[in-house]
């Protein structure tokens, strides 16, 4: 599928349709692609799509859509909705854009290979259905259904939502439940859910990873930077202000975020933030009717909406900690 | 933990956050009718509850609040036509996150009073401020900072 | 840095009897940016204004904290003071350490201790307020006034005369109201229809007055100086521009079998009727619900017989949309459902009646044609017992708590002119109180019982029992005798409780003004602001607001009218600068608060932005500062944080949180 | 607590066991409108009323009524204010009977109260509780 994308990329710069392509080129490693631009069919040349190009580009659509001439993104399923959730918030241009909606198979993660004891990586190269990871101790075959993202399994399809062309096959990789992570803590008492968070949360360095993968949490200053709210944080301090930092981020994005999981891959504490936004789409989906943000571009969010019957708030402690 | 100098116990502290139209009024009422509830309650008067940020509310928390309340015009009756169905839906979405970490959901809460309602403006304060007492000092999610011990 | 001054008052004992005040005097003082602080017995005094307007021009003051009553009743007060002072009015915040604080607690220490929190929270505040500066808004010199019962009708002319259109909405086929239906009235014993249709025809012939009867409020937009209106006309299946009111078409109608509303479903009407003969227009509308036309499709005979041509069966609901400055709600009352209280026997026996239903009894246009006879089988009555407080004064949920006011004078009128009438007949009243405050009112009530010997007892009736031989037997108590007592009577006359109109309920929901437990429309204020709603631009006008007989709607009509007045008379209206305002460094152009702006004041621009040297063209948001009324919606949907609210900004707030949690 | 009066105690009880608030009432009079057995009672429903206020609970106890009141319940159900007279003469009749220094009437207690003019009580408060 790759040389079918770079040779459609030339293409398109070579008659120009666009000017430049965004996409994904080679890392230091073969699981490490970075995201970049490529201006010209020489730099195409580096240019990769496999197993470990989770990186979601819709966000770099808003710089994108500030440069002149059109740019072409290439866009998993998963990713099209998060563009679509910024089209509805005006921060990126469609007219800038030529999407190619790639197909996915489920991307890889690698920390799960590291998990299995795997030291020493020095190359992966793969077929879609397993790896073949190069040590120096030497080669090991892994199936890619053991170590694909926790995104992967509970896809929300492979069904792109806004496109100029489509390239490449897909293949289903749910085989879980999207919610049973919520569900496991909500049914803990409240202090093991408090013991729970406490635990992962500790683990956070305030290295804005996650804010800064984030599509949704695409303000050109946060909150936490800023000086409206008395707020702005470096690093934290106390064991307040981790939770802090969390549950306001998960609350400015609730209803806005399309559970892309970037935020989870990318921590590199590990810390599962999926669960605060999984959190909140669950407690949309049931209180508010179901919602996936990014379905489509002209959607009306859950929080700037209301019925007259909406639950109270004491519905939440009527309900009980489950 | 915030407790009487002279008596040893636990004295809350509890942020009331009021729309200045119904509930700011409903305050004014049980105040003129001589409705007592617990001096622990601290109102703060803003213009509608869709005026509070859940940035205020974990601030309070943050700062050793045991109690965060906020109070507004009856669905319907709002002053702004629809603040307080905005309010609604983000207090729900908030608690139940509260919740979902471990906090227990008594300390906050969402009353709507009206102007006319000074009775059920001191029941509520009452009640709330009891539940507090209950559920003892807030350590889940206070600045530790902020304390002596 | 702010220099802020802190002014403790004592309320006379109000605050100083609970709160000590020179301790949050010693204790504010210590606040950081405080330079001056002092208590005073009567700070909203003009002496105790000069202290504020001395230490300013002594002391150099930016910020003013006053720590006294709620800001709902003097903050206005301060913030004058204050502009007199040469500072600006919204550099002031108020403490409320009275209804907050020294009218709830007791204790001493408590009280004092609470009163230093909210004078730092207040502190803290205005160490972050800024000088505002209202804007301007225009003013729709137009009114409209809902319900065209007596109150509504005073309060139109009143207003018409004083140079301003109105529109009044109805939602009968014609105005009067519950007044139209009255016979006579307490305590002169005029004619209600003599003195009440000058004032339906004064108002039709009005030039400044547009009727819009059969209508009804169907959507409320805006705010106080331009409110646009939804009207719906409901279909009349009349051209009322044609319509003679000749009335051949009732006369020829062949349903005629419909109760009567304006008789309160003592007699009947035809499908095609106007309400009364009075009528205003004297147009009148086909029901739909009772047209052998509309349920059948044949028929048609109004159609035919109409000279005029002005049968429209065709005709749909017309929404007007139209711009109103002020807005007078005069929804009036009906009365209760009786339904719950079996021991009346009103569902069961027809001569029980309710007092309203004897007016129309007793009124020569009514089904009796003013005969007074029992509607069972048109005998003449011996003896009438009269029950006072029917579903008044209950604290159970089959009735009010509050004392619906007209019907002691109203009983006392009945029972007199009944006497009067028919000396023959027996009357009994039986009452828990007689309540007569109001000019020659007890005079009144005295005359029927010394010079017409109507009979009052002291005590409730307990059950009303229809006999086989149609007469009621009363089962009652005489408290003064200690008796219980039985009577015979051949009728009964429930004093049902009055209720506002069930309108109001929506509609308070569409004009967002405050109502009661009771569905009374709230008041501003009490005592003070008593015709005003505390929704800017509406105003009250008779029983919508609580009880009051007609003198007092109508004098309430006339204060209703003058403030309406009162704001059509200005030509632009201050409007409340505590807005929205977005930083535009900060705003992504979301369109996040625009959606949940209530009142669209939030559009959005393309502009070259600096951002710290970053030159960019960004769309940003602008809020328009005479539609926003400053509710805070945007500042809470508002991710980044760049909607802020001027005079409530998220800063102040948390220096507020902070100082509270401190 | 000793200091408080064995009639201030009674009436607390009275209050407490019937759960009404004597002070609600208006004295509308309408209990002793509805009374059935109004015209065997010494002290009218309407008066239990003041009786329990003034803690005048003696005069009560020894009164005719207690026994006279029939449980038939018009007065509650009728009365405008929630005061519930046949609920204080309930509590009385039981503060009565506690004193005796058991629960319940004893049998050969109730030939003695039996009038023959009169419904038994049991049989109006069964007549009241299985109407339905």
């Amino acid at each position: 599928m790759q040389e079918q994308l770079i040779n459609r990329a030339k293409e398109l710069l070579a008659d120009g349709t666009v000017v430049r392509v965004l996409g994904w080129r080679r890392g230091d490693m073969d699981y490490n692609p970075e995201v970049a631009y490529f201006n010209s069919a020489d730099e195409l040349n580096d240019f990769v799509y496999n197993g470990f190009c989770g990186a979601n580009l819709s966000k770099y659509m808003i710089e994108a859509s500030k440069l002149e001439g059109r740019t072409l993104v290439f866009l998993k399923p998963c990713d099209t909705y998060s563009f679509n959730q910024l089209l509805t918030e005006h921060r990126v241009d469609r007219d800038k854009a030529y999407i190619i909606g790639v197909g996915c198979r489920g991307k890889l993660d690698i920390e799960k290979i590291k998990a299995q004891g795997i030291t020493g990586i020095t190359g992966i190269t793969g077929t879609p259905d397993a790896v073949k990871v190069s040590t120096i101790y030497g080669d090991f075959d892994i199936a890619c259904k053991d170590i694909r993202l926790e995104r992967c399994h509970v896809c929300k399809g492979k069904e792109h939502r806004v496109y100029d062309e489509l390239i490449g096959e897909s293949a289903d990789t749910r085989d879980a439940d999207r919610m049973a992570g919520v569900e496991a803590i909500e049914a803990m008492s409240p202090e093991e859910k408090f013991a729970f968070f406490r635990a992962e949360l500790s683990k956070c360095i305030r290295c804005n990873a996650c804010r800064n993968v984030c599509p949704a949490c695409s303000c050109r200053k946060c909150v936490f930077d800023s000086t409206k709210f008395d707020s702005a944080q470096k690093a934290n301090t106390t064991s307040f202000e981790e939770k802090m930092f969390h549950i306001i981020r998960a609350f400015h994005v609730a209803g806005r975020c399309t559970d892309c999981g970037e935020c989870s891959r990318v921590c590199p504490q590990g810390i599962p933030l999926h669960l605060f936004n999984r959190k909140f789409i669950k407690d949309i989906n049931e209180l508010y009717g179901d919602y996936q943000a990014g379905e489509s571009a002209d959607q009306r969010a859950p929080l700037v909406s209301y019925t007259f019957e909406d639950a109270e708030p004491g519905i939440v402690s009527e309900r009980g900690s489950k | 933990m915030p407790v009487n100098e002279k008596t040893g116990e636990f004295t809350p502290k509890i942020v009331a956050f009021c729309c200045n139209w119904c509930s700011y009024a409903g305050a004014d009422l049980a105040g003129s009718s001589r409705l007592a509830y617990p001096a622990e309650v601290k109102i703060i008067r803003v213009p509608c509850s869709c005026r509070v940020n859940p940035m205020f509310i974990l601030r309070a928390f943050e700062k050793g609040a045991d109690g965060v309340i906020i109070c507004g015009c009856h669905p319907g009756d709002c002053h702004y036509s629809t603040g307080n169905y905005y309010a609604r839906r983000r207090m729900t979405l908030l608690f139940s996150m509260l919740d979902y970490l471990g906090v227990e959901s008594g300390r906050t809460r969402v009353e709507w009073v009206s102007a006319a309602e000074g009775v059920k403006f001191s029941t509520t304060m009452n009640e709330f401020a009891a539940k507090i007492h209950e559920l003892g000092p807030n350590v889940r999610l206070e600045d530790l900072r902020c304390k002596n011990n | 840095m702010q220099r802020i001054g802190v002014f403790v008052c004592h309320c006379g004992s109000n605050i100083a009897a609970t709160v000590d005040v020179k301790k949050v005097v010693e204790m504010a003082a210590r606040e950081p940016s405080v330079v001056h602080a002092e208590d005073y017995p009567y700070m909203c005094s003009e002496a105790g204004q000069a202290k504020i307007a001395q230490a300013v021009a002594e002391k150099g003051l930016t910020g003013i904290v006053v720590c006294s009553c709620s800001p709902r009743m003097h903050e206005a007060t301060f913030r004058k003071a204050a502009e007199r002072a040469g500072i600006n009015p919204f550099m002031v915040e108020i403490a409320n350490i009275r209804e907050h604080c020294s009218w709830i607690h007791k204790n001493i220490e408590e009280g004092t201790e609470k009163a230093i929190i909210l004078a730092r929270a207040a502190i803290a505040k205005v160490n972050l307020n800024a000088p505002l500066f209202p804007g301007e808004s225009r003013v729709t010199k137009r009114a409209l006034v809902i319900g065209g019962g007596i109150a509504g009708i005073q309060s139109a002319l009143d207003i018409a005369d004083a140079g301003y259109e109105v529109d009044i909405v109805e939602k009968t086929p014609s105005i009067g109201g519950r007044m139209a239906q009255l016979d006579k009235t307490f305590p002169t014993l005029d004619c209600s229809a003599c003195i009440l249709t000058p004032k339906m025809v004064e108002a039709a012939a009005h030039e400044k007055i547009r009727i819009y009867t059969y209508s009804e409020v169907e959507k409320i937009s805006g705010f106080v100086g331009d409110f646009t209106v939804d009207i719906r006309k409901k279909a009349r299946s009349i051209d009322a521009t044609k319509c003679t009111g000749c009335g051949v078409c009732q006369e020829k109608c062949h349903s005629k079998k419909s109760l009567s509303e304006f008789n309160r479903g003592l007699g009947t009407r035809s499908a095609i009727y106007t309400p009364f003969a009075q009528a205003i227009p004297n147009v009148p509308v086909i029901d739909r619900e009772a047209c052998i036309k509309f349920k059948t499709g044949k028929c048609g005979v109004c159609a035919k017989v109409c000279a005029a041509g002005a049968i429209d069966y065709e005709q749909k609901d017309e929404i007007i949309t139209e711009k109103y400055g002020a807005i007078v709600v005069a929804t009036g009352f009906d009365t209760i459902k009786l339904d719950k209280y079996d021991e009346y026997a009103y569902n069961q026996s027809k001569d029980v009646i309710t007092s309203l239903e004897l007016e129309r009894v007793m009124n020569a246009a009514g089904p009796t044609k003013g005969h007074l006879e029992r509607l069972s089988d048109g005998k003449h009555p011996e003896h009438i017992v009269f029950v006072q407080c029917v579903g008044s004064r209950c604290s159970d949920e089959r009735g009010k708590p509050y004392c619906s006011k007209i019907c002691c004078m109203y009983t006392a009128k009945h029972a007199m002119l009944i006497r009067d009438k028919y000396p023959d007949v027996k009357v009994t009243v039986f009452y828990i109180d007689v309540r007569t405050p109001g000019k020659n009112f007890d005079e009144f009530y005295r005359r029927a019982v010394e010079e017409y010997g109507v009979n009052y007892i002291k005590g409730q009736v307990g059950k009303v029992a229809p006999q086989p031989d149609g007469s009621l037997l009363v089962q009652a108590s005489d408290l003064l005798d200690n008796k219980q007592i039985k009577l015979k009577a051949d009728m009964v006359v429930l004093a049902t409780a009055i209720e506002p109109d069930p309108s109001v309920r929506p509609l308070a929901t569409m004009l967002t003004a405050s109502i009661d437990t009771n569905n009374f429309l709230t008041e501003a204020h009490p005592k003070l602001r008593p015709v005003e709603s505390p929704t800017a631009g509406i105003f009250l006008s008779g029983v919508c607001q609580g009880p009051k007989d007609i003198p007092e709607t109508v004098a309430q009509a006339g204060a209703a009218a003058v403030k309406a007045i009162g704001l059509l008379a200005k030509d632009k209206l201050t409007t409340n600068p505590c807005t929205a305002k977005a930083d535009e460094l900060l705003c992504n152009g979301c369109s996040t608060c625009a959606n949940v702006c209530p009142y669209g004041a939030i559009s959005y621009e393309t502009k070259l932005i600096n951002d710290h040297g970053i030159r960019e063209d960004r769309r940003v948001a602008v809020v328009n500062n005479a539609l926003c009324q400053g509710c805070g919606a945007c500042t809470v949907a508002c991710p980044s944080g760049a909607m802020d609210l001027q005079g409530f900004s998220n800063r102040q707030i948390i220096a507020e949180v902070d100082a509270i949690c401190r | 607590m000793s200091n408080v009066s064995k009639t201030e105690r009674q009436a607390a009880m009275i209050r407490e066991i019937s759960g009404a608030n004597p002070a609600k009432c208006m004295k509308c009079g309408k209990c002793s409108a509805t009374c059935p057995a109004f015209d065997e009672m010494d002290i009218k429903p309407h008066q239990f009323v003041s009786y329990v206020q003034d803690g005048n609970i003696e005069a009560l106890a020894a009164s005719k009524s207690l026994w006279k009141c029939l449980s038939c319940f018009a007065c509650i159900e009728r009365c405008p204010r929630n005061v519930k007279p046949a609920k204080l003469i309930d509590a009385a009749r039981q503060i009565v009977e506690r004193e005796k220094g058991g629960d319940y009437l004893s049998p050969d207690e109730i030939p003695a109260l039996l009038d023959p003019e009169l419904p038994q009580q049991l049989l109006v408060s069964a007549f009241r509780r299985y109407r339905r």
